[in-house]
């Protein structure tokens, strides 16, 4: 059952959670789901988001939508991760720098079973755990407090700095944004990354070609985008980024690469899977009002 | 006509256009927001003197004093939280010390940005921007005070921060108001304690002045849209004619107008005074009006603050 | 010994030295001016936990956060204009509102700075961190102090800004001073007035005490080490017992210590006060003394600030 | 005659000033001296150097001496401009990004005949127009108030930007620190005016291999540095920083340069031409005492 479907009555948490399945155990750490799986909570997460943020009335779909197989092979591929203990000391870190994916996160560490898939229906309102953009404090699984662009590569090197003096195995993923690239923090972040030969970093950029003010090469050109990152010290391993086979054979490669930091450029589409908000700017913080919730979750049963 | 909800931001974006049309020297600036912050506008009308520099304040910032160094007046926008906090040393070095003729334009201020949350509120830009020595400093009550302080600001050589929230606002003055840079204006009179308040919590202040007058508190309301240079001589004026202020603001309690007042009056008057601001706390996502509320920023938390103002007078 | 002249920012390398053999946990982290903000001892010490950033001073707050969000006890110091000035936006994100546990000690505080000029001068730092809600804020008057303080912050979960100068102080505390978290502590008492004062400027406080005494003014001095929470109790005290307050610090009149204590006795106890404090203005290249002269900041204007508070005291 | 000749006296300006000749008339714009010529000049100005930075107590002699081939063929050779008329609306524009190498920036333009040799002694003297960090408002022929770095490229984009919109045929050259790359906001800019596709704007940088806690490789590794203006869309010309032949024929090359901005690595010494400061990182930021002013201005003879 999906939220849009549920009228203003709190449910129970619906049968096909994934969290039973995917985490029984308390103690599981990776449980890597097939790509055919993946593609079934991909389009859960989709409806998620569609639903979370027509109930909300605001709140960014489009960049939410491009991520959701990049995050998805995260969670259910790649990541060690406890939902039952989220500040498990060895668990890698997800770190959405672009904080306006909220929606997206928050979907799949519900899907994960942090916090019951209901509680969705509670984004951006007074009180609620699932603020606008994330907090580290109020949400479980959440890594970042964020929400201004540019800023979680600084962070997630603190982290893998932290890892390397511990000896701890963990390992650390970012999403950046394309358009968030303009930030100047962040190629200090590269530089630094580099620097310190960080292998147990990986960024992912959500390379959906688009920021607020329209297409990144008219608003701010990114490209040769690929060259940054290797002049900047990096692997750089590009994908389609709807393509989950791709996605999880790039996070496999990326573990074997050592003394760099992985760029993983990952090909989206804003809004990916609801037609009318594909490569639509209009959809990056505008939410899809109830009409528009009725069609797009059609396209995506 | 007074009451009427018209949206600051999009009577900025209109009044540049005309201002655009007026003085060629006129050139924008925005950082990936210019359908929010509705320098969009100008875009469309003059292309060629409209620069976005993407998600880089920082740059265009730096950018921005260049322009001014070579003769142009560039309004900077973006939204509050990434004005000040991102750029506070490069438009103190880039602009401040050198006074340069910059004309920052923030919206989205304040906690009635809403659902977006603690991350996209800002609560803590007064307090920044007061600090830079040289900037002038208004925060416009509504559309029409806002289309006035923006001609201002063109026509006025130096550094200006205007501050812009994201709702519309009803008006509280009607098309032949004069906004008078560094001036106060009256908004009510009356003896028993002055309420003074900027931007949005304007309409609030005369709320809450109607109300106790109504229990036979009659308060001075002033509007101070100049926050700096604060208007000295009124606020003593206060002190001495009504012997207790109540200050209002959509800020921190640290830095805003509630602390640049109590310098004054500590100076020049000492009276009892009471701030409704944002107390030290990050706020949330919600509505505009849940979270003014919460956060103890409604007509109601004026009254009960002059209330208690006038307690401490009589004690 | 009271008096003997001792680097502040050396106690604080020397002490992160010592902490950093008592706890692993600490970490340090430094922008390219190791050798000035003095962690080149630890690094030296523990060159495995020690992270120079190199001139990416945003960036270095953000590895902080995630060092502290991960059990490490991060201290990160670059020159004071470096820190709130360049990074106000990293620290609210990733360190204020999460509430991290990040220690921030910026050398090069005010304008003692000196030659370096008004680039290198930070007169406003107190008033930007005062608007980061979460923040203890540790401003300290001696080598002693610092060692404390730093200690403390060390020892005590949550952000914490400590502000040091660049030239040695006199020492006014004995080694068995015991600096208290959110306590004033008093330097002479007295009944006239009370001055309050911060770092560089407790010397001069007491001096300028001394010199009132000896024409018959008797004020209490208290040094006011935790601006932030600042110690509402013994300022209302003060208000009340003395009936003006003088206050003196290096840093513009905006948003520092004379701000946040006129708020506090406007709110709670209304007195006439007089701020020793640079007015809304920048600096510029000189030497220390030369300086503190010229804006105003030597026992001689502490003195003449009592004489005038005094004055309205009276009226 | 030279400042650390002087004593204590002011002296008049001394009779090689070269202002005289190269500028003799208030309407000159460039006057091309031989690299000879310059090469007298450049030794000239490192003996200021020594003798404003020893006489002050401190400063930033070593990044001042690595940089002065460069701002000796930027003002004898390349720039258009009136030091009679510092504000001369043509002019070419010279921004300092590394603002603590005031000291070179003002002997050379004491040398120019902007204000008067004599005035160097004032270097950092309380109500000095030589303020330790350059200010606009104070010294004629000073562009920018700088001294927290990072901040120059921005602001020469926006002088580029005037130009073209004026259609003015000035240019606009910036020199920024290898240390001060490390900063995020230079590579805000340096995607920025390759968007902008600033032909009219060149950086040079002063890659002398080192900042203040060492030589960059070890404190943050800049390489591969070419490489990273390339992948941010800018013609790149790499030359010896001390060889006034290879500069100013690097900056007649970048002039022809169309549609996309010029940056041009300087490989340079940090404290050239004075043995006991080249590549010592202590002398980035302290002054020569007396005895060690006499010892570099024998060497500087
Ligand atoms: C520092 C900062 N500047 C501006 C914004 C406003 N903003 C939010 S999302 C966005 C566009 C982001 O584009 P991109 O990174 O490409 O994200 P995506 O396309 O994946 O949504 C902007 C400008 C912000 N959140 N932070
Ligand atoms: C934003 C900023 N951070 C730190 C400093 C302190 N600082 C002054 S010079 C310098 C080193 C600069 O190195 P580089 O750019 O290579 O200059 P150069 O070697 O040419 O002197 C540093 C860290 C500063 N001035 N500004
Ligand atoms: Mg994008
Ligand atoms: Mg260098």
């Amino acid at each position: 059952m999906l939220l849009s479907e549920m009228g203003n009555s709190l449910p129970k948490a619906s049968a096909d959670n994934v969290s039973a399945e995917a985490f029984s155990s308390p103690v599981a750490e990776t449980r890597k789901l097939s790509v055919k799986e993946m593609e079934a909570i991909a389009k859960r997460l989709r409806r998620h988001i569609i639903s979370m943020t027509g109930r909300a009335g605001s709140g960014h779909p489009g960049g939410s939508l491009s991520a959701v197989e990049i995050v998805t092979a995260l969670y259910f591929w790649v990541l060690k991760h406890k939902p039952s203990d989220s500040c498990w000391s060895d668990r890698d870190r997800f770190i959405l720098s672009k904080g306006h994916a909220a929606p997206l996160l928050y979907a799949t560490l519900a899907e994960c079973g942090y916090f019951p898939v209901d509680e969705l229906t509670s984004l951006r309102r007074f009180n609620t755990r699932l603020q606008g953009h994330t907090d580290c404090l109020l949400t479980p699984g959440v890594e970042m407090t964020a929400g201004t662009l540019g800023q979680g590569l600084s962070f997630a090197i603190g982290a893998a700095l932290a890892g390397r003096l511990d000896s701890r195995k963990y390992r650390v993923y970012v999403l950046l944004g394309d358009g968030e690239c303009d930030e100047g923090q962040v190629w200090e972040g590269a530089m630094a990354a580099a620097h310190f030969k960080l292998d147990n970093l990986v960024v992912i950029v959500d390379n959906n070609g688009q920021q607020i003010d329209g297409w990144n090469r008219e608003v701010m050109n990114l490209e040769p985008f690929a060259k940054k990152w290797q002049a900047f010290g990096w692997r750089v391993i590009e994908v389609d980024g709807h393509d989950l086979a791709q996605l999880t054979q790039a996070f496999d490669r990326a573990k074997l690469v050592k003394g760099q930091p992985v760029a993983i450029i990952a090909h989206t589409i804003k809004g990916k899977g609801v037609s009318f908000m594909e490569n639509n700017p209009d959809f990056h913080g505008k939410a899809p009002n109830a009409e528009e919730v009725e069609i797009a979750l059609k396209e995506l049963e | 006509m007074p009451g009427q909800e018209v949206s600051l931001r999009e009577t900025y974006g209109k009044t540049l256009v005309e201002l655009g049309k007026e003085n060629s020297d006129i050139v924008v600036l925005d950082a990936d927001l210019s359908r929010s912050t509705m320098t969009c506008f100008f875009a469309r009308e003059f292309p060629n003197r409209f620069f976005d520099c993407g998600i880089a304040e920082q740059n265009m910032v730096g950018i921005a004093a260049g322009l001014a160094a070579s003769g142009k007046i560039p309004f900077a926008s973006t939204f509050a939280v990434f004005v000040l906090g991102r750029c506070f040393d490069q438009i103190r070095m880039s602009i401040a010390q050198p006074g340069f003729n910059v004309k920052l334009v923030a919206t989205h201020c304040g906690i009635s940005v809403g659902e977006d949350g603690a991350s996209h509120q800002s609560i803590e830009d007064l307090s920044l921007v007061g600090s830079l020595p040289g900037f002038t400093v208004i925060v416009p009550a509504d559309a029409i005070e806002t289309a006035q302080a923006v001609r201002v600001a063109a026509a006025t050589r130096g550094p200006f921060y205007i501050r812009l929230p994201r709702p519309k606002l009803p008006l509280v003055y009607n098309e032949d108001y004069r906004f008078n840079l560094g001036k106060a204006v009256t908004m009510r009179s009356g003896k028993r304690a002055t309420i003074m308040a900027i931007g949005t919590m304007v309409t609030a202040a005369v709320e809450a002045a109607n109300n106790l007058a109504r229990e036979g508190i009659d308060c001075r309301v002033l509007n101070m849209p100049t926050l700096k240079p604060v208007d000295e001589v009124s606020v003593i004026k206060a002190a001495t004619e009504t012997g207790a202020i109540v200050t209002a603001e959509e800020h921190l309690e640290h830095g805003g107008l509630g602390s640049i007042i109590a310098r004054v009056v500590a100076r020049h008057r000492p009276v009892p005074m009471e701030m409704v601001a944002i107390k030290d706390t990050y706020a949330q996502s919600g509505k505009p009006a849940e979270l003014l509320q919460r956060y103890g920023l409604t007509a109601k938390d004026i009254e009960q603050a002059v209330r208690e103002v006038i307690k401490r007078k009589e004690w």
